[in-house]
């Protein structure tokens, strides 16, 4: 069975290390911060000026002031600060930011990553998604692995414009687990009850699968 | 004490024109100097470009601006909640400058602080890097970005003084502090104008040098895009 | 909340070494890492280069490791205030890069920023220049600074929370906020070590991702270069 | 009578304007403060991070934390700021302050400053100067005519290492007032009871004197 987004999520939230200050894009990303393990330490960034979000106001208690990203009514925890825009990207830029999960249109095998234009069709800006693919280290993409008509987004080569060049680190899909590396996808973990031959008919890009691979464990 | 302080928005406004170039804070609708905005629509300013993260919404923010036609150029990071403005710019009545969200930030700050011009890595190997300098240091990529040139900076604050002095809340900072100075002339308005010496000096966001004028804002509507709340168990 | 908290100085400078590079906040006496200091004499690390915008005065501060003959190098702005410092430099014991004060603060933030460089008009023309690239830009000229690199920074402030958020005050804030993830390693020293929470997020000046360790200093002496007052009429 | 100090002090205050932000340096400079007109509205910077800089305090109520750039014990007047050196120098920088006054050791007709370093003989540094004086629009140098041994100052080019090129906008000095402009030192004021016949034999640089030189009026 390939992954909702909420499997997607999941999955990603394994990857969050104690002590990571993690910045989590619009989309499925926001939903990862559900589902970290509560023992570990752990903060979240966004870039429009806060380190600390917390969970989501009750009902009532929304401050139109105190915002993530994706213009959504969020709370602080204990220890959360407010900054101006300029410090927020000095975070980012100067790699303060352990790790960075966002949403992607298609991803190549040289970890290339396109998000933020359709040429002719629809343009929404990138945000603050070329700052942090063009700083951080550490770069989860969590996306589907193709789109409606059933055709691949993990790519040779990115047909869309890009967002960052040689970036992704690693991609969670509704299908699988994918480290990008030596200009390939390297499989390291198939969705439950997802075969390694559907990945590779889902897959465009060149991917190489050593050995056995095992099922993600979410 | 410098006094900057003005009576209202109309005095804040005073030598805005036709093709100019308007920096303005905010991020969505957070932080919007909303005064200053309803003012430019009824100024019927127009031919302007906008610094602005975002374009607002179709009915507010700088959504007002689009829907009157006033905007011939906005430079932002991020434009994807406005119906007007996709349309304004696919039918190419509007110019758009998609510019990274730091390096929008970075323009600002560079303006403010004297620098003409920084290496950032974003946009690096991607349109937004196309004709421009691009240069290696330690084997890593960047990009030359000037820094932005404006006529007026219009920013929101939550508490400020008749200095100019500012203090903002939450994350209704965002852009704002970075802007300024970043222009000829900054208006800051507030939603609460202060005595002269009421404001801790040691919690001071903005310091009063960086604005020209001052004012209490008036009827602040702070309208929230995306209202996401739980419920009590 | 990431804890950042250690439990005294010997933990906070765990990994210094000789031959390091270090940053070390303050302006003259004012605003220094008392404790920081007391410690690295104590552990007699030798060779550094110390990058901190004065050098203290003969006996306190950073003059304390330069009477201790630990210093290799000094990259300051202004050292008139120290002579053993001059004996050491125009001896030749001592390398010292003169750096003008923005400059100075602007290669730490630089670092802490993640701008491999940047250009300023400072020093164009001077010594300061010889040998950097320089650039018109809009008519006037700029002189290229790279970034610092510092194994660790040394910082003080007069609040701070275990999760390595920072309040400095008066003018004591100086260079510390700008060093602040400026090095591999930010050590804090805080005047008060309050509880997580206690803090308004809103005033926080260094937000604790730029730190690495936080402790509560102890026995700050806090001495003054030039007391100057006057008296009650 | 040349001016003393206080004098030369007395006289630079005149220069400050209603609504200016004057960055004051070390030594004479310093003094200024003390002779602008009460009724004019001026905030005094100092480069270590103070907006609003008030006079020294009354004995007993230094505060360590809350000093001048030449370190000395001040006060702040309502509607002061702190902030770090980086929002310092990019008031600065940017061209926020409108005045600056410092000290020399020389200066030259063409604009040149001399003021941190006597090669072989003293190093200080420069401290926040070269910021200023690569920055400010607006230069008041603050300085002896000639020094111990009788020698001009007032120099057709420095002969000690540079502060800054061709940024000097006037000089005032125990002689004279004088503006620096198309390389040359234009004599606008005389000190009381001083002849323009002793302020040429002082100048080494090109001076030029046009019409009757009035005295300073302080």
């Amino acid at each position: 069975m390939a992954l909702d987004k909420i499997g997607i999520a999941k999955r990603i939230a394994q990857e969050v290390q104690n002590g990571f200050y993690v910045n989590l894009g619009i989309g499925i990303p926001t939903l990862v911060a559900n589902y970290v393990a509560n023992d570990l330490e752990v903060e979240f960034q966004s870039e429009n000026g806060v380190l600390g979000m917390g969970p989501f106001p009750f009902d009532g208690e929304e401050d139109a002031d105190i915002i993530n990203a994706g213009k959504q009514t969020i709370t602080t925890m204990p220890g959360a600060s407010f900054f101006d825009s300029s410090m927020s990207f000095a975070m980012i830029r100067g790699k303060h930011v352990d790790l960075t999960i966002l949403g992607a249109m298609e991803v190549s095998e040289n970890g290339d990553i396109a998000n933020w234009k359709i040429p002719g069709k629809m343009v929404k800006g990138m945000g603050g998604a070329m700052d942090l693919v063009a700083s951080a280290e550490n770069i989860i993409v969590a996306m589907m692995h193709t789109n409606k008509a059933g055709e691949s987004k993990i790519l040779k080569r990115c047909s869309l414009p890009l967002t960052g060049v040689g970036c992704v680190t690693k991609v969670v899909t509704n299908l699988a687990v994918l480290e990008v590396k030596n200009n390939a996808f390297h499989l390291l973990e198939r969705a439950p009850g997802v075969s390694v031959e559907e990945i590779k008919n889902a897959t465009e890009g060149t991917l190489v699968v050593h050995g056995e691979i095992p099922e993600m464990n979410i | 004490m410098i006094n900057k302080k003005v009576n209202n928005v109309k005095e804040a406004l005073e030598g805005v024109k036709n093709g100019m170039t308007f920096m303005l804070g905010g991020f969505g609708l957070c932080g919007i100097p909303e005064n200053a905005i309803s003012e430019l629509v009824k100024l019927n300013i127009r031919e302007v470009t906008c610094i602005s993260n975002n374009a607002g919404v179709d009915d507010f923010g700088l959504g007002l601006l689009l829907q009157n036609k006033q905007i011939k150029k906005m430079i932002s990071s991020y434009v994807g909640e406005n119906d007007e403005f996709e349309r304004q710019m696919l039918s190419g009545e509007l110019e758009v400058e998609l510019t990274p969200q730091g390096t929008l930030a970075e323009k600002c700050r560079a303006a403010q602080a004297g620098f003409p011009a920084f290496y950032t890595p974003a946009g690096f190997g991607t349109e937004v890097a196309e004709g421009k300098e691009t240069r290696a240091f330690d084997g890593k990529m960047y990009v030359l970005e000037p820094a932005f040139k404006a006529d007026f900076a219009f920013v929101k604050a939550w508490k400020g003084d008749a200095a100019g002095n500012l203090i903002f809340k939450g994350t209704s900072r965002n852009f704002n502090p970075n802007m300024c100075g970043a222009a000829t002339i900054t208006v800051a308005e507030v939603e609460e104008l202060v005595e002269v010496g009421e404001l801790d000096p040691n919690n001071i966001h903005i310091p009063g040098i960086f604005v020209q004028r001052i004012f209490q804002g008036k009827n602040y509507e702070k309208r929230i895009e995306q209202r996401t709340v739980r419920q009590k168990q």
